[in-house]
């Protein structure tokens, strides 16, 4: 292994690197009232001390609203009402600073995207593809964090290229996948020394040690799922959400979306927007009938999405233990409280 | 431990016992720092972990509505005034609701304490006498508690209940601050600065519409941007799109909303919302002398007109 | 003699237009006789209307509209009743009919006759102060708006050559050979309504009318103040279009005076309307105007009128003077007229105006005078129609009903509802052939195009050249056929025109179209005849859609004919796209049943049970108390000198008689479900528990009358010889000694009335003092009375009372409700203290009696109100759906009201408004069936929170919030189909079909695209 | 004037007195005669308060008020009342009510003197022709064939003179001749009785008013005139 | 064609009328054949009460650059009310759409008689200048995608 190190002051010329070759970099960036992953602007240097961004990078591949087809509306057109794709084409990019959980979260992405067989996602896989992730490790996590929970870790490497880790003075690079270590060889980057690997390895163990005990969410995977889903534990455990949703905007593991159509003038688009089991809406049916009628109902869904169909489907759990549910419920719905219960 | 919190256990135990009420709706402590979590309370074991701080912000009103049984509801002073909407609106039978009014000295703002943490996490919180304390790993700073208020509860004039069936502390003073200083901002920029404010204000939204959905007023069963015939707002991040989003929902709430703050507080984004509503809030209270929420008698003021309304804008 | 299902309605202003409306609703043909070119009358001719200060023509304009398409109401214009044999039942009338000298079925009013027409003449619409052509239309809303030609200032009947209309008649509409016509038409009854015309102010030479030209009277003013008027409602004075800054109104002008003419009446209307053009006037202006009415008993004694004329004083500013006018003096250089004037406190005082406005009376013109005599319907003294108190429409001649200012001067709703009186009346005397000679039209199966993609005919109107020659309508054709689901185009000269209209079936059939665009005129006067062809083609009459290319197009861009025809296109494309989203609408017929309820046994109450029972209709009446008579039984004498008692006797003993009329004493309504036509309301009868009836109804009358207060002054209570207006009737009646001994009388007038807590005039007090003091000094010439008094408002004929007492020697002293006068009891005497108005001094009188006029006060209503979902005003009183053309009828459909319940008024004027509210109940229960839906709010209940706003705005209590579901309904058979329910859904779980928010949005998409 | 009491019997006097003739129970109290009286406003006269005190009773306080003798009897107000009050015929009683030597100024006097003498300035019959024919002469010389007619039976127009003309302003009789000349009428100037004004009338004193009307008549009768001209 | 002459270029207004007042204002006007600017195209509804304010802003979306919404006077209104509510509505939308930076003189109310013929043709007049002088709607309007 070859670990690299970038001085404190020599972020900025590390990111004009990456950005050569028309490389996006996108990072953690103040935007209004939110830190959010943002392309940075040449010179322009991301936020890494915050503990995580509001939104996880997960609208780097997966936006919440994209055009996928367009048409023409002009009757007098031959191809009026004749749907056409969208090209998806882009550059390559690079997320910096990525959370070693959000960076899982890529990963339960590509299963519902990627590995379905002949039902590939084209759009997800276009910048999916062209994507690296150069992952921060997190010294402090903060009292809402749950990877280890899920399987994962302040400091775990799953699904990043770069693992970097912040010494104070220096960042410590450390290639995780080939396409990163080629990344990293390219930026010709000094050596890393081996007692800032070594600060790095404990500033990791340090801050797995800090999370406590982890409660395992894979035993629900041993419920049955009918007796779950008929627990009367949710009749109350659903009263205090208001189903505001954002819970699942801004999960990095949820995937769904709603396809609409719109016209402007005589164009047309058919595009798709983040959606939530969270609103009636969303499995309202035509005829008016709608299967989850209650809060209580999409309530269920979700966390048995998470805690139990995926983990029937997958073998784990849709979940990366990244806190941000539970540091945004307005109401305090706190999904570490569910899985206890669930797999109590 | 707070005399009001006992007041509240006192209160829900004696309604559940007597049978006055089937269930009690109030606050217990959350499972984190800075949020306390609404709790429904059915049984007198239960009332042990009723609870009252300045982090139960969030209006109790969204769970009264659509409900068989007989509920109390631990409220503050704009929970009872989206409660006096939600009765003109036939969301909830007043008979229905028993009303434990808490006059509410304005509750602490979660950003506004994380900030002055500068990055530390706060692990803990402890209020007294006017005074907020935030502790963590090697934090502990205190505050007055008037400095980290929410913006909301800074503007407030109606902290004590306007309607209740008990008081279960003494009335609170109110003051009558000014509440459209940003708004008067706003209002004296031109066209083109308000518009790049907006724009610029609007442009994180995600349409997560949390905004609407914690809103004890957003009850629609279809909201007009879930509407598909027709479908006059489309529903991506077009910022054109996303304006009028943001512009019908304040529009739907004019004369309605009691700058609760459940919006703003909601928002992951953190929109400043509130300055919409409020807008409409000072040209309802101008044009026709109406508050939201403060009188049971008054129908809403789109609902309703007086001949000589003002019309210096009409040809 | 066989009866005749028929009437004739003679003069079209709103009396005659209301009574043809509400005959032809109830089953009867009419025939509506009106002399000038085109029916409207009057109220055509004014701005506003008070109290409310709406638009004359826009409330009258929809009336003339629906009377001019009345499939059971003909027209005769430019006719006059010339005689009329027969009796009761079977008339034969015969009509006049004047030459139009344009033919009617020919003229589609395109107006280049009179563009071309070179002859100009004084516009008397306009009172003279503007021109119109000797071939014209009376104005531009007119019903029928067919053009004439005025004979006397034609230059071809003049001088025998021009004919230049002809010429450019596009359509061969003029004809010069018309003669006039004798037509005699055969009805059961007759309705005179042909109204009044002002006094001719010229008379009063000191006033100078006519000889200064910014001496106007009222109706000019009206006119001047006219959007439509000559000046285009720019207030400017005649002499020289100069914006006044001072007018003056002289009221009385022409009443009220037996020395320079012989009209002792009062006109009734001029106090209110000359406040409302003060207050309008005021509107009108720009700067500060200053507006001064001189007058002498400020008579605001209608419903809503005291308030205005408050609001008038304290709001608006105008000027109220109490001083008559004795000559007015133009100074020659300014044409500005100065005015002197004597007040009480400061003598004489001189002002000058830029303006006087003379506030002309009302009178019965010679010709009618003349009529009256010729057929044999007697007139009083004042030369308007003798009625009968008891039957206050009905004429000398059975048969024959009068309504309207014939009948004595009065205002629009009181016209309006004796006009529905007179049309209860003239039904009940032909129940029995109700329906015989209407005509109901049958149309073709509607075809079902339920799952057809839309096939639009477009249709393109040259209309003559008024829209061909400046919009390029074979341009227009072109474009529209281009347009997505556009399968037809054609161009039309005129598609008005009856052979147009048998094409465009054919076509509509053939080419298999669903739905049809006519790109022409106005909808306003044409959609109904476009989807009458519709109709008849097969088509639902909701398929259609109208572009307006001429009113919106060609006529207003004349100068700019490409950008005409531009937006020309786009409108045909906003309709297409519209026409697209249309879909046919159900009418639903709903059955109902065939009888009213009536509230309250007073005589309003009775009346209206005994004439819906003379039309033939089961009735149920329910009086509160033991007894029949309401406040009746406590009455003398009508102000006409009738004796009640024997009429009320009457009245009870056939109401209990009547075998249609269930009468229940010591009953009230408990429950009210239903709506129009299928009314089920629950009634406890007895006292205590009470026994439950329901009685199903298709209609409710509600005469739940008022009371009188007690007073709370002047030592009410404090001594038996104080005691109000209906104890002294009944110590009258009674022979007490209190009365019969008196020497001396006070009367004081306005207690409780006019104050702030009662802010209305009680309306019948001053009359009924006035009779009273004319009564005492007849039994006895050496009494004394004195009438404390704000303003002696005996208006109309009663004027003749208070001059009869004035002249039998009873005193009057005018006092300010700030300086009220003071009874003062003192050593076993009364005394009331008050003070000269003339002489400013002090008064004292030492009565014998002191009689209190005391307010007239509601019943508690809501009750009542709330049940049937009618609203109250203010004061407590029922409020009418509008108070200038629906007196007697609630926006609720099927409730309707008359007598006390609606506001203070005298016996004759509640069993007008008794006989009003049957003829208006009737219209609905003659039709058998409800029409309902079409253009009508739905609501969707998946989508419905139940915020109940709907229910809020909802004018007509058409939405209601089912307490179950929580979800909110809207009942098709109240709803008009404005839509305000609708845009105030936040939840879109409201719409209106028709113009629901697709069709709106796609017709703004398809603007910009 | 303090309180009034309306006193009924007070009230009764002027009803039998006055009322019956001149509409004056009729009154509106609408001021229209204020508004058109030209002394209204001078000195307090004001019409509708003089009516108004009669109608209370206040007969006595009208009868010494200096109002009735302010009225010019130009009668604008009985023109314009919408109630026809005769306000000619009460100032005219009222005044005959005050006792004669009440009366203001010269008035009474011009009256008697016209009783006494057959016109007011007590001109003898000799005076008055010098004057009228001394003037007829005058003219003469401007209109060779004019005649003054002086006494002339059967004449058909009776000219009145006013006697302020032979005694100040002959010039003004010449007038008189050109308009009668001009006319070619038949006329003439009777030497006895020719007053053309009547200050009776004006003082209220009905006696010399009937007394010097009849006496005129008598001469118009003599002359066998068939109309009066008067040329005031 | 961003940068277009002002002199040329012709502002589109879009008017909402009611049925009985404004319409048959409307229609007056052209009856008295009043000549007014040819910019204006009208949607009939049947009062004003019916106007949703979603309409003025899918009009200025859609890149009308301006609109008048017109009904009858207080008082006049043939469904009795409907302009109230109307006048309540255009009131608190107008402010909104004007505080969150869209131009005033976009957006016009009007209440016109079906007598005034001449105060149409005037507010039309108005309207249109009033709009001109804003030159082409620029805020608002969403932005067209010309299709492949």
């Amino acid at each position: 292994m070859s670990a690299r190190r970038v001085g404190r002051e020599a972020l900025k010329g590390f990111i004009t690197g990456l950005m050569e070759d028309g490389r996006t970099v996108w990072g953690p960036q103040e935007f209004q009232g939110s830190v959010r992953f943002r392309p940075l602007k040449k010179n322009g240097t991301p936020v890494l001390d915050v503990p995580n961004a509001t939104l996880s990078p997960k609208e780097v591949v997966f936006p919440p609203s994209e055009w996928m087809f367009l048409f023409s509306t002009d009757p007098g057109r031959e191809d009026a009402f004749v749907l056409k794709e969208v090209p998806q084409e882009g550059p390559e990019q690079v997320i910096l600073g990525i959370r070693p959980c959000d960076a899982r979260a890529f990963q339960i992405l590509d299963r519902v995207f990627l590995e379905q067989g002949a039902h590939e996602d084209p759009y997800y896989r276009s910048k999916r593809d062209r994507t690296l992730l150069i992952g921060l490790g997190c010294n402090t996590p903060c009292s809402t964090c749950f990877c280890h929970w899920t399987g994962g870790g302040p400091f775990h490497t799953e699904g990043l290229d770069v693992l970097m880790t912040d010494l104070g003075d220096v960042y410590l690079l450390e290639p995780v996948t080939e396409r990163g270590r080629a990344l990293l060889d390219a930026l010709q980057l000094d050596e890393a020394g081996a007692d800032e690997v070594e600060r790095g390895k404990h500033i990791a163990e340090e801050a797995r040690a800090s999370m406590g005990e982890a409660k395992d969410p894979r035993r629900i995977k041993e419920k049955d799922l009918m007796a779950l889903f008929g627990s009367p534990f949710w009749e109350r455990a659903h009263e205090a959400c208001v189903k505001c949703g954002v819970c699942t905007y801004l999960c990095p593991t949820c995937s769904c979306f709603d396809i609409q159509d719109e016209v402007r003038g005589a164009c047309g688009f058919r595009g798709r927007n983040w959606d939530t089991c969270m609103f009636a809406l969303t499995t309202l049916h035509a005829s008016g009938h709608n299967p989850r009628p209650t809060g209580k109902e999409r309530f269920r869904q979700r966390f048995m999405h998470k805690l139990k169909y995926f983990q029937d489907d997958f073998g784990d759990v849709m979940c990366v233990g990244c806190g941000r549910c539970v540091q945004y419920c307005p109401a305090n719905i706190d999904i570490r409280e569910i899985i206890e219960a669930l797999s109590a | 431990m707070d005399t009001r919190v006992e007041r509240i256990r006192s209160e829900a135990k004696r309604l559940l016992e007597s049978g006055e009420v089937d269930l009690v709706i109030g606050f217990r402590k959350g499972s984190i720092p800075m949020v306390s979590r609404p709790w429904f309370v059915r049984t007198v074991e239960d009332t042990e972990l009723l609870h009252w701080d300045g982090f139960c912000s969030l209006n109790l009103c969204n769970y009264l509505t659509k409900r068989k049984e007989k509920v109390a509801v631990v409220a503050k002073g704009c929970d009872t005034r989206s409660l006096v909407g939600h009765i003109q609106e036939n969301q909830i039978q007043r008979e229905q609701v028993l009303v434990l009014g808490v006059p509410c000295e304005g509750m602490l703002d979660r950003r506004a304490l994380q900030e002055r943490a500068e990055g530390t996490e706060i692990l803990e919180v402890v209020e007294s006498d006017g005074r907020v304390e935030i502790r963590g790993r090697g934090l502990e700073r205190s505050f007055p508690r008037q400095e980290v208020l929410q913006h909301c509860c800074r503007i407030c004039r109606h902290r004590n209940p306007v309607l209740h069936d008990r008081l279960l502390s003494a009335e609170v003073e109110e003051h009558q601050v000014e509440r459209y200083e940003d708004v008067e901002e706003i209002d004296s920029q031109s066209p083109e600065e308000r518009w790049a404010y907006f724009q610029n204000m609007l442009s994180p939204c995600i349409r997560c519409y949390a905004c609407r959905n914690v809103c004890p007023h957003c009850y629609c069963t279809e909201c007009f941007v879930d509407c598909s015939r027709p479908q006059w707002v489309g529903k991506s991040l077009d910022l054109n799109d996303v304006f009028t989003f943001h512009l019908f929902r304040a529009f739907h709430m004019a004369g309605r909303c009691t700058d609760c703050g459940s919006c703003e507080r909601a928002c992951p984004v953190g929109i400043p919302l509130r300055v919409l509503t409020r807008k409409l809030e000072k040209v309802v209270s101008e044009r026709w002398g109406f508050e939201a929420g403060t009188d049971l008698e008054q129908l809403p003021p789109l609902a309703t007109y007086r001949p000589d309304d003002p019309q210096d804008f009409i040809k | 003699m066989e009866k005749v299902g028929a009437v004739l309605v003679a003069g079209g202003g709103i009396a005659g237009v209301q009574a043809a409306l509400d005959l032809a609703e109830s089953g009867y043909y009419v025939y509506l006789v009106e002399r000038n070119a085109a029916i409207g009358g009057v109220m055509s001719q004014l701005d506003k209307t008070f109290p409310t200060n709406d638009c004359s023509m826009c409330i009258l304009s929809p009336k003339l509209v629906e009377c001019g398409r009345h499939l059971n109401v003909e027209i005769l214009t430019l006719s006059e009743v010339v005689s009329i044999q027969g009796e009761e039942g079977n008339f034969q009338v015969e009509v006049l009919k004047h030459p139009r000298y344009v033919d009617e079925d020919k003229c589609v009013a395109c107006g280049v006759c009179a563009e071309k027409c070179p002859r100009k003449v004084d516009n008397p619409f306009d009172e003279g102060l503007s021109k119109r052509k000797a071939i014209y239309v009376l104005y531009p809303q007119a019903v029928p708006l067919k053009y004439a030609i005025d004979r006397d200032h034609c230059i071809y009947f003049q001088k025998g050559k021009c004919r230049a209309c002809e010429k450019f008649c596009e359509n061969k509409a003029i004809n010069f050979e018309q003669k006039e016509e004798r037509i005699r038409l055969n009805v059961g009854s007759v309705i005179l309504a042909p109204g009044f015309e002002v006094f001719d102010a010229r008379l009063i030479t000191y006033y100078g009318y006519g000889r200064f030209a910014n001496v106007v009277t009222s109706k000019e003013f009206e006119r001047i103040l006219s959007a439509s008027g000559p000046y285009q409602g720019h207030l400017v004075r005649p002499s020289d279009k100069r914006e006044p800054e001072r007018i003056a109104w002289i009221q009385c002008v022409g009443s009220r005076n037996i020395n320079q003419c012989d009209h002792s009446y009062c006109s009734a209307v001029c106090c209110m309307y000359a406040i409302k053009e003060a207050v309008i006037a005021k509107e009108h202006s720009d700067r500060l105007l200053d507006t001064a009415i001189f007058y002498m008993d400020m008579r605001t004694y209608g419903k809503e009128f005291e308030k205005y004329y408050n609001r008038a004083k304290e709001e608006s500013g105008v000027r109220f003077i109490p001083s008559r006018i004795h000559n007015v003096v133009e100074e020659p250089d300014t044409r500005n007229l100065l005015i002197r004037y004597t007040d009480n406190e400061r003598q004489v005082i001189e002002e000058t105006f830029d303006m006087v406005v003379l506030s002309v009376g009302l009178q019965t013109p010679r010709s009618l005078i003349e009529m009256a005599e010729k057929i044999g319907v007697s007139l009083d003294s004042h030369g308007f129609c003798s009625t009968s108190s008891f039957e206050p429409v009905a004429t000398s001649r059975p048969g024959i009903y009068v309504c309207g200012a014939f009948q004595g001067p009065k205002d629009i709703p009181q016209s309006v509802m004796e006009a529905s009186a007179a049309a209860s009346s003239a039904a009940a005397t032909l129940a029995e052939v109700r329906g015989t000679l209407v005509r109901e039209k049958t149309y073709p199966d509607e075809r079902n195009v339920a799952g057809e993609p839309p096939r639009i005919g477009v249709f393109v109107c040259n209309c003559g050249i008024n829209i061909g020659s400046v919009v390029n309508v074979p341009e227009v054709a072109e474009y529209a056929a281009t347009l997505p689901n556009v399968v037809f185009v054609d161009q039309n000269l005129f598609s008005c025109s009856q052979d147009t209209q048998d094409r465009m079936k054919a076509i509509i059939q053939e080419k298999k179209l669903n739905r049809v665009v006519v790109a022409s005129c106005t909808p306003r006067t044409h959609e109904p005849l476009f989807q009458e062809t519709c109709r008849e083609a097969g088509l639902n009459k909701y398929l259609f859609e109208m572009a307006n290319i001429r009113d919106q197009c060609s006529w207003v861009h004349m100068n700019s004919p490409e950008a005409a025809t531009e937006k020309a296109k786009e409108l045909v494309r906003m309709a297409v796209t519209k026409a697209a989203l249309l879909e046919p609408l159900r009418e639903v017929e709903l059955g109902l049943t065939q009888s009213a309820l009536v509230i309250g046994g007073g005589v309003a109450g009775m009346t209206a049970a005994k004439e819906l029972s003379a039309q033939g209709f089961e009735v149920v009446l329910v009086e509160k108390g033991d007894q029949l008579g309401g406040n009746a039984r406590f009455m003398r004498h009508t102000w006409k000198d009738e004796d009640i008692p024997t009429f009320l006797n009457g009245l009870i003993r056939s109401v209990e008689e009547d075998p249609r009329i269930t009468v229940y004493k010591n009953a009230q309504i408990k429950a009210v479900d239903g709506f129009v036509g299928n009314f089920k309301s629950t009634l406890v009868v007895g006292d205590g528990a009470g026994e439950e009836v329901t009685v199903e109804h298709g209609a409710v009358i509600i005469t739940t009358g008022a009371r009188e207060s007690q007073p709370s002054e002047y030592g009410y209570g404090e001594d038996p010889r104080i005691v109000t207006m209906q104890e002294f009737d009944r110590l009258a009646a009674q022979g007490d000694a209190r009365v019969k001994e008196a020497k001396t009388i006070a009367f004081i007038q306005c207690v409780g009335s006019r104050e702030p807590q009662r802010p209305y005039c009680s309306k019948v007090c001053c009359t009924h003092t006035c009779q009273s003091a004319v009564r005492l000094l007849e039994e006895n010439p050496d009494r004394e009375v004195f009438v404390f008094y704000r303003d002696i408002r005996t208006y109309g004929r009663n004027e003749d009372h208070y001059k009869v007492a004035r002249e039998k020697g009873t005193l009057f002293f005018r006092y300010d409700v700030e300086e009220k006068p003071r009874v003062i009891l003192e050593g076993g005497g009364l005394r009331v203290e008050g003070k000269d108005h003339v002489l400013g001094i002090p008064v004292t009188v030492e009565p014998d009696l002191i009689v209190l006029a005391a307010a007239i006060e509601p019943y508690d209503n809501r009750p009542l109100a709330q049940l049937y979902k009618v609203p109250l005003n203010d004061e407590g009183f029922f409020l009418e759906a509008h108070m200038k053309l629906r007196p007697v009828d609630f926006a609720t459909d099927g409730v309707f009201l008359a007598g006390l319940a609606h506001y203070p008024k005298p016996l004759d004027e509640s069993i007008a408004q008794a006989k009003a509210a049957v003829g208006r109940a009737v219209a609905v229960l003659a039709t058998q069936r409800l029409q309902v839906g079409g253009t009508v709010a739905y609501a969707d209940p998946t989508k419905c929170t139940g915020c109940g706003v709907c229910e809020m705005v909802c004018a007509y209590k058409a939405v209601h919030l089912n307490s179950e579901t929580l979800t909110s309904e809207v009942n098709e058979a109240l709803c008009k189909g404005c839509g305000t329910c609708v845009s105030s859904c936040r939840s879109g779980a409201l719409q209106l079909r028709g113009f629901s928010d697709p069709q709106i949005f796609s017709m703004i998409d398809s603007l910009s695209s | 004037m303090g309180t009034i009491k309306l006193d009924q019997k007070k009230r009764q006097k002027f009803k039998e007195l006055v009322a019956p003739r001149s509409n004056l129970q009729a009154c509106l109290t609408c001021g229209t005669c204020a508004g058109g009286c030209p002394v209204a406003g001078w000195e307090g006269m004001d019409p509708r308060k003089l009516v108004r005190m009669l109608q209370l009773g206040l007969e006595d306080e009208v009868i010494k008020s200096d109002w009735i003798w302010q009225c010019t009897n130009c009668e604008r107000c009985t023109w314009a009342c919408p109630m026809g009050v005769k306000f000619g015929e009460i100032i005219t009683n009222a005044r005959a009510s005050v006792p004669r030597e009440e009366t203001p100024g010269e008035i009474q006097k011009t009256a008697n003197n016209h009783r006494e003498t057959m016109n007011n300035m007590r001109l003898t019959v000799e005076d008055a022709i010098e004057s009228f024919e001394w003037m007829a002469e005058e003219l003469q010389e401007e209109i060779p064939d004019f005649e003054l007619p002086i006494d002339k039976q059967g004449a058909e127009f009776f000219c009145t003179i006013n006697s302020k003309q032979p005694q100040y302003f002959p010039m003004d009789l010449q007038s008189i001749y050109k308009i009668f000349y001009a006319a070619g009428a038949d006329w003439t100037i009777s030497s006895k009785w020719w007053e053309g004004t009547n200050y009776a009338i004006f003082t209220g004193d009905f006696d010399t008013w009937e007394y010097t009307l009849r006496e005129q008549a008598k001469r118009v009768e003599e002359l066998g005139c068939r109309v009066m001209a008067y040329t005031e | 064609m961003e940068q277009q002459n002002a002199q040329d270029w012709e502002p589109k207004i879009l008017a909402f009328l009611c049925n009985w007042c404004s319409y048959a204002g409307a229609d007056l006007a052209g009856v008295s054949r009043l000549q007014y600017p040819p910019n204006i195209r009208i949607i009939r509804i049947p009062c004003s009460g019916r106007m949703n304010p979603a309409f003025i802003a899918a009009a200025l979306r859609n890149g009308v650059d301006g609109v008048l919404v017109s009904g009858c006077h207080p008082g006049d209104c043939h469904y009795l009310s409907g302009n109230y509510f109307a006048r309540r509505k255009f009131t608190v939308f107008k402010e909104l759409l004007e505080f969150m930076g869209v131009e005033e003189g976009r957006v016009h109310f009007s209440w016109v008689s079906a007598a005034e013929g001449e105060k149409f043709a005037q507010v039309v007049q108005e309207v249109t200048e009033a709009v001109k002088a804003l030159g082409p709607a620029r805020h608002y309007v969403k932005e067209k995608i010309e299709v492949c």
